[in-house]
This record gives structure tokens, C-alpha cells and sequence, in this order.
């Protein structure tokens, strides 16, 4: 199905389910879904699962949804930041669960969700706290860790531009996580910068095809107000 | 559900089937058609349909074959014919064609069959005769890498042997992998609670499940 | 290191050792590296292991490479077309070895190779005989096989635009395999339409990036004989 | 080879240490440069050294920091540093990035660390204190990625205890990855031989040896 395409950041979140896994786009502010993360605050989806390379810095976006008390467990790299109070209180407090999973780890383990892959056996975190109690295996002399897919229920991701059938393109390190969490959940919303007509990207330049995009939020319409 | 029987008619031709699957598959549904007789299906595509056609050497909303100019030897389908290109199109290599295949993100899947068991087994890559050489493409991927995933066949062999069995005899494609299969004489949905007679065309009910070694669904002597 | 440029396809195919694994690009004709499986054949190198989706048509190209007695395996998905009369008649005399693969796990292997993935679980083929006597295990209700990832010595692939760092544009359904094999080998040779200066490619559209070339032959400058 | 020592001078400071890093870089080699200090060895690649940077966020060929109108929010490094972009660069998404990683297709990897044993154990991403939030990034992938893992750090903590051990103590990011232990007061290669001493700062290899608690190979008492 061909996205739909909405100017009101509410509609776009509508029908995320309480206790639903989100995976969340962005490193750093770089690709970072702030309209979509905002109106899922407002939507009072709670006890939420938050897949993302970090865990929210400052007191906006991901922190806010933290603050909100909307967000049951974390899943990402890289909670600790200089300014990532928020989850640091939330979780010093025992009021936020915490996986830490190798960043190349999170990315591979949502792509492997993306691409029907049942498990991976991965070089990386072998003999670390990290990969203790899984299980490893011997492959031409090297040791891996099995790891398993992680998938979500919808994914909120930011784009540059998309076309009407949901072709996004990105803009230079801002595409980060956006492609591979595109793939990895059952609903994907995307925030871009502009919609345009079908036959307006160059097919060659797709960096996610249309098959991944659910719902497209026309930022240039929420800014004018709507249309 | 009965079964509706078209007895004012004979069977259905390939492109009355082609036709039929083609009303099947919903509105906007991203599609794999299989090398062969599926590529029929994509004639009778309605103009608004908004079916996206996928093929696995890694793109997506082909257009129809090339004609006369048209033709570019860098854009081919997995049958290696020349196609087209439609607008909103998009290319991707293979990992990542199949891995749009294999984490089904794809709608439907239509493919030719040798047979198909009741509980949805497919069989279509290799008869299993003595010396011949095994090939199986892009078939197995197919087979399990689409939410449904329709066969188009005549439903017997020129030599009048069923190819809808209780158990395939040649070797398998995938297991439990079909929801529906599209013959001349009938329409059956398939899986693991069986076979189940949609509609026959040219044949009474009665004498389809003389003709088959399946217990047919819904189907009462 | 920037690879090298060279406008003489022998020079580019130099130093592929007897009982090297070759991966060949290509999906039918479409991206198949012809000048580079020409000069493989001058270069003499036996005792081959070719990966390609194909086990070559008519005369010329790998089934060239066949008929030349080179090949000791091939591993494909598809070996058996209407003109594949020179892999055909091999096969039957027990000439060269054959290893089917269905295409989806052709390119994850590839790919699991490339990104030092030890092995996955993959849902293709599980209960056919492409699966007999391989690992298989249940993970969230559905069965997967165990596949090893495939990796080459060399990939000859053949590419759209190529810069002088590598970098590595595609066209059409030419892209297929190239841009996974040049992932998967310890050298990866491709043949370019064209060669341009560095910069000339938009850093969002370059499909391999230049770490993963390591010789690129100027097509270009082939045809005009050499510079 | 016999161990040179510089005792005409004092230890390293920390941009001695990055020119020497960069120095021993070889030309147009692929690398990655971790947060924090290895991020100075940019600084020391000479113009036409054609070493290409790489950034975990997904890009090859990343230029030097943004500066003024330079910065674009949509360009930073792994350390959310706003960089600029070098002709030649291209863009990735972070699966692709760390496939490129973990293939091992990276020449070098620069990382700072909490310490290193000799046979190349790393300890950088977890100090293991009681009520630290564990955050671990891409450290892990870092250590294992590259072709050769460089270390840059001090050769002792604030307390002066060695951070060049037997065996680390800390938690573990990466097992027997490292082969180069580049410190203010020497550098060092380690691995399953144990390690050695190449060169000392400021500090006979004696003295050296005796505030280590580290079998010094090649070093002759």
C-alpha cells in the first residue's frame, strides 16, 4: 500500500498501542524523529519499549517520553551521556529497565528482524559481560556470540525527502538507524522534510523503498499549519 | 461458504486464471510474480490498482516488458526478459531484495507449481528425475517470503495425473508455504486444516473429488 | 587504499592464483563483468571455485571459463538454462562439481561473509533437500536452517561509474550481486563504464564505497585501446 | 630489535602521542578514530597521507571539524560533533557501517582505554564501579573490526597504577584485539606473545619495567 500521507503529527501516531516496542531513529540529534516523539507523548501510549541508540539527552524528545513515565524499558547502546539525567534518575530510581546491546549489535540484530533472519552468530562482545550467559560457537577458528533479531511494533524514524509511494531518501549521517529500523517493524512512520510527487526521486538513489513506509508526515504541511 | 460451480463453461485458460488472481490480489499490494505463466497475471492488473510489482534482481514498481527501443540490457526481470520502469520506482541489490523477500514484507506471491499437497507444500524446482540438474533460483525464497502466496496451474499433468496431493511426491520448494492455488477446473484454498473447494469451472464438485486423491474441505458426498 | 586504475583487463585480472574462489557478478547478462571473465581465461588460472547466480549461457563468458577446463565447482542457484549446454555436458561428464543454492541465501551468505557474520539462521528451505543434513532450530515458533557465510578470494563485478577512490555507482537491474561480492572477497576487481575524478559522485548515491574496490579497469579506456 | 629509549626528554603529551600514531598509519589506510583523544590523530595525517577516516554513524572519508557556517546537524562524527565531508566521502546506514566494521575491511582503529593486558585483552567501556550505568556504544565492534586495534592512553591512572596489566580487571570490551599500546611513557606491542617494549619517553626501560607488573618481553634485566 502506498503511505498515508498526513500533516497532523497526532494523526501520524494515532493507534500506537500501550505496551508496544517503538524503535526510534536518530544518533545524537542527527536523524532524530523530534515532531513524531513529541506526539507520542502526547498520545499517552504507555509502558512502552524504546529501541534507540541512545536514551534521550536533555530534557526534550526521548527524555520527555522518559520523564512522562510513558517508557517501561530501553534498549540502546549508549544510555550514558553527559545530559542524559532523565534516564539516569529514571533508572538509578528502578522506575526504567535497561538493555545495553553493542551498538554494531542493535543495528545487525534489527536488520537480521528486517530480513526474516532467525538468529546470527557475531565477533562481537565475545568473552565480554555483555555476551555472558548466551550462547557461543566456533566458526573457521573464531568465536561468536548467537544473537537474536529485535523487531518492532512500529518504528518512528526521520527521512529528507519522501515520495507518495513512501520512497525516502536521507541527508548525509542523519541516515543512521532510519533504513534499517524502516525494515524492522510491522508500522513505520516517517517524518520528512518535504513530500514529493511520485517520479521525483531517481529510483537509483532510494535509500528505502516504498514497501517500508506506512504513514508520512509532511513536516513542510505541520509547519504551515496543516493542509 | 458453498462452493459455487460454473458448469455452463469449460475450464479456465491460462489467462482466464491469470484474470482471476489478478481480481484476488488486494488493492496496493506489493507482488512477486513468478518466471513463466505468473507474469500473465500482471496484464490484467487494472489501471489504480496500485499493485507495486517487486522482482527479486532488486527492484521495485516494474513496468510492463520492453518494446522496440525500450529494451535496456541493464534492465531485466528475474526471467532475464527486458521490462520497464515505472515512476516510483526503485533499485537494490540482491541481499537486500531478498531480505524484502524473506522478512515478508511482500503481499502475495504468485508461482507455477508441479504440485501442491493440501496443507500447502509446494513442489516446483525440480521433478527429481534420475541425472536431471538441480536449479532452484530464487523459487525457495519465494515460496516462504510472502505473507500469501498463490500457484497458478492446470491441475493435472498431460498425462491426467493430479498435481493438487495429499503429499507431494517431488521434492519439496517449501513446507506449508501456500494459501491458495489457481487451476483450470478450480480454485482451492489450501493449509493445514486441508483443501477446501472456492469455485469449479467446467467440472460438477462431485466429480473434482472423484478425479483427486484429496479429501476436499466443505465438500459433502 | 585507493585501488588501482588500470585500462588493460589483463593487468587487472593479474596475481588470481590456481583454486582461488571467484565470485562473479552478474544476473543474466545484466552486470556481468565480460572483459574481466575474458581476461580471467587468458590469465590461465585453474582448479577454479566460481560463485555466480548462473553457471553460464552459449559460448562465451563463464561458460567459456567452463569449456576452457578451469572450473573445479561452481556454486550457484541456477546452473540449468535452455543454453547452458557447456556447464550441462561437465556436469554430466563429472567434470565440475555443483553446489545449489537458493539466490536469497547466494546473497546473505555473501553478505554474512562481508559483514564477519559466523553463520545465520535462515528460513529458506528448511523440510527440502537443499537442507538435508544441515543444522536447523526453532525460534519463535518457525523453523530456520543454519547457513555459513560464503566468502571469495577475488570478485570480478562489473559496475556502472566508478571515482578514483572506488566509490561505485550502479544501473538498473545491473546492480544484483555487485554490490554484496564486493563485500565478500579479499579483492575486488570491477569493470566500469567510466572512471571519473574524485568528487564526482554525490557522496548520497554511491552505492560501494571505495574501501571495498580494490582494482578498477576504465572500460573507457579499454575500448580506446589503452592510455 | 633492541628497545629505544629517549631519555633526553619527558614523557609524551597527548599530541606527541597522536603524530606518533598517525605516523605509523600507513598510507592510504581505512581508519577509525574513537571518541575522545584518538580523535588529535587526525590532526597529524599529513596532506596526501590518503588515509580515509571512517565514522561508525555512517561515512567514509569524513573531514575535519565543522567550523562557523560550516556546522549542519544532519553531519557529525561518533561523538556528535558536527565534521565536514571530504570529496570522495559516502554515506551509509548503520547496519552497512558496522558490516563494514565487523568484516574486517577497517586497516586501523584508534581507541582510548581504561587499561590493556598484554596479550591485548581491552577494558574501555565499563570502569565496573558499583551503580555505573553500563553504556557500551560501539566499543565493542571498534575492538574487534579493525585489521590492527592501536591503544591510546596514559600509562597510569591519576593514582599511578599501570594501565598496562597481566590481566584486566575491569570489564572486558574486546578479547586479545589490541596490538599496539601507544602511552605518554612507551609504546608497547601486546598479543598472545605477551608484550614488548619499542620505544620509552622520559624513562629507562629498567625503571620502566619496574613499575609494571607486566613480563616485559625482549627486555633483558
Amino acid at each position: 500500500m502506498s503511505p498515508r500521507v498526513v500533516s497532523d503529527p497526532d494523526e501520524a501516531v494515532a493507534g500506537i498501542e500501550d505496551s508496544s516496542t517503538v524503535l526510534v531513529g536518530g544518533f545524537g540529534m542527527a536523524g532524530m524523529p523530534v515532531t513524531l516523539i513529541d506526539a507520542l507523548i502526547r498520545s499517552g501510549a504507555s509502558d512502552l519499549t524504546v529501541v534507540s541508540n541512545n536514551a534521550g539527552n536533555g530534557d526534550t524528545g526521548l527524555a520527555a517520553l522518559l520523564a512522562a513515565g510513558r517508557v517501561r524499558k530501553v534498549i540502546c547502546s549508549f544510555p550514558r551521556q553527559s545530559d542524559s539525567w532523565v534516564f539516569d534518575r529514571l533508572y538509578r530510581e528502578g522506575q526504567v529497565e535497561l538493555e545495553v546491546v553493542p551498538q554494531g549489535n542493535l543495528a545487525e540484530r534489527m536488520r537480521a528482524a528486517g530480513a526474516g533472519i532467525g538468529a546470527f552468530f557475531c565477533p562481537t562482545g565475545v568473552g565480554t559481560p555483555l555476551a555472558e550467559g548466551k550462547e557461543t560457537r566456533e566458526f573457521n577458528g573464531r568465536i561468536y556470540v548467537l544473537e537474536l533479531p529485535i523487531s518492532g511494533d512500529v518504528a518512528l524514524i526521520a527521512a529528507h525527502t519522501g515520495d507518495r509511494m513512501g520512497n525516502l531518501t536521507y541527508r548525509k549521517t542523519a541516515r543512521n538507524f532510519g533504513p534499517v529500523m524502516a525494515t524492522a517493524a510491522r508500522r513505520t512512520i516517517v517524518e520528512v522534510g518535504r513530500v514529493v510527487e511520485i517520479g521525483a526521486i531517481d529510483p537509483e538513489v532510494v535509500v528505502t523503498p516504498g514497501i517500508y513506509t506506512d504513514t508520512l508526515l509532511d513536516l513542510a504541511a505541520v509547519r504551515k499549519g496543516g493542509s | 461458504m458453498s462452493v459455487v460451480e460454473h458448469l455452463d463453461r469449460g475450464p479456465r485458460d491460462k489467462n482466464e486464471l491469470a484474470a482471476a488472481i489478478a481480481g484476488d490480489i488486494p488493492h496496493g499490494a506489493y507482488v512477486n510474480l513468478g518466471i513463466g505463466q505468473p507474469t500473465l497475471v500482471a496484464d490484467h492488473l487494472v489501471a489504480g490498482s496500485g499493485v507495486v510489482l517487486h522482482t527479486e534482481n532488486g527492484m521495485l514498481n516494474m513496468g510492463p516488458a520492453a518494446r522496440n527501443d525500450e529494451v535496456d540490457p541493464d534492465l531485466i526481470n528475474a526471467g532475464k526478459i527486458p521490462v520497464t520502469e515505472l515512476p516510483g520506482a526503485s533499485y537494490f541489490h540482491h541481499a537486500d531484495s531478498f531480505a524484502m523477500m524473506r522478512g515478508g514484507h511482500l503481499d502475495v506471491c504468485v508461482l507455477g507449481a508441479f504440485q501442491v499437497s493440501e496443507h500447502g507444500d509446494l513442489a516446483n524446482w525440480h521433478t527429481g528425475a534420475p541425472g536431471a540438474i538441480p536449479a532452484v533460483g530464487g523459487a525457495m525464497d519465494l515460496a516462504i517470503g510472502a505473507k500469501s502466496v498463490f500457484v497458478m496451474m492446470t491441475l493435472f499433468t498431460k498425462d491426467r495425473i493430479p498435481k493438487l496431493v495429499s503429499a507431494c511426491t517431488y521434492p519439496l520448494t517449501g513446507l506449508g508455504c501456500v494459501s491458495r492455488v489457481y487451476t483450470d477446473y478450480a480454485t482451492f484454498e489450501v493449509g493445514a486444516a486441508g483443501a477446501r473447494v472456492l469455485e469449479t469451472f467446467g467440472i460438477a464438485l462431485t466429480d473434482l473429488a472423484e478425479r483427486l486423491d484429496v479429501e476436499l474441505r466443505g465438500h459433502v458426498d
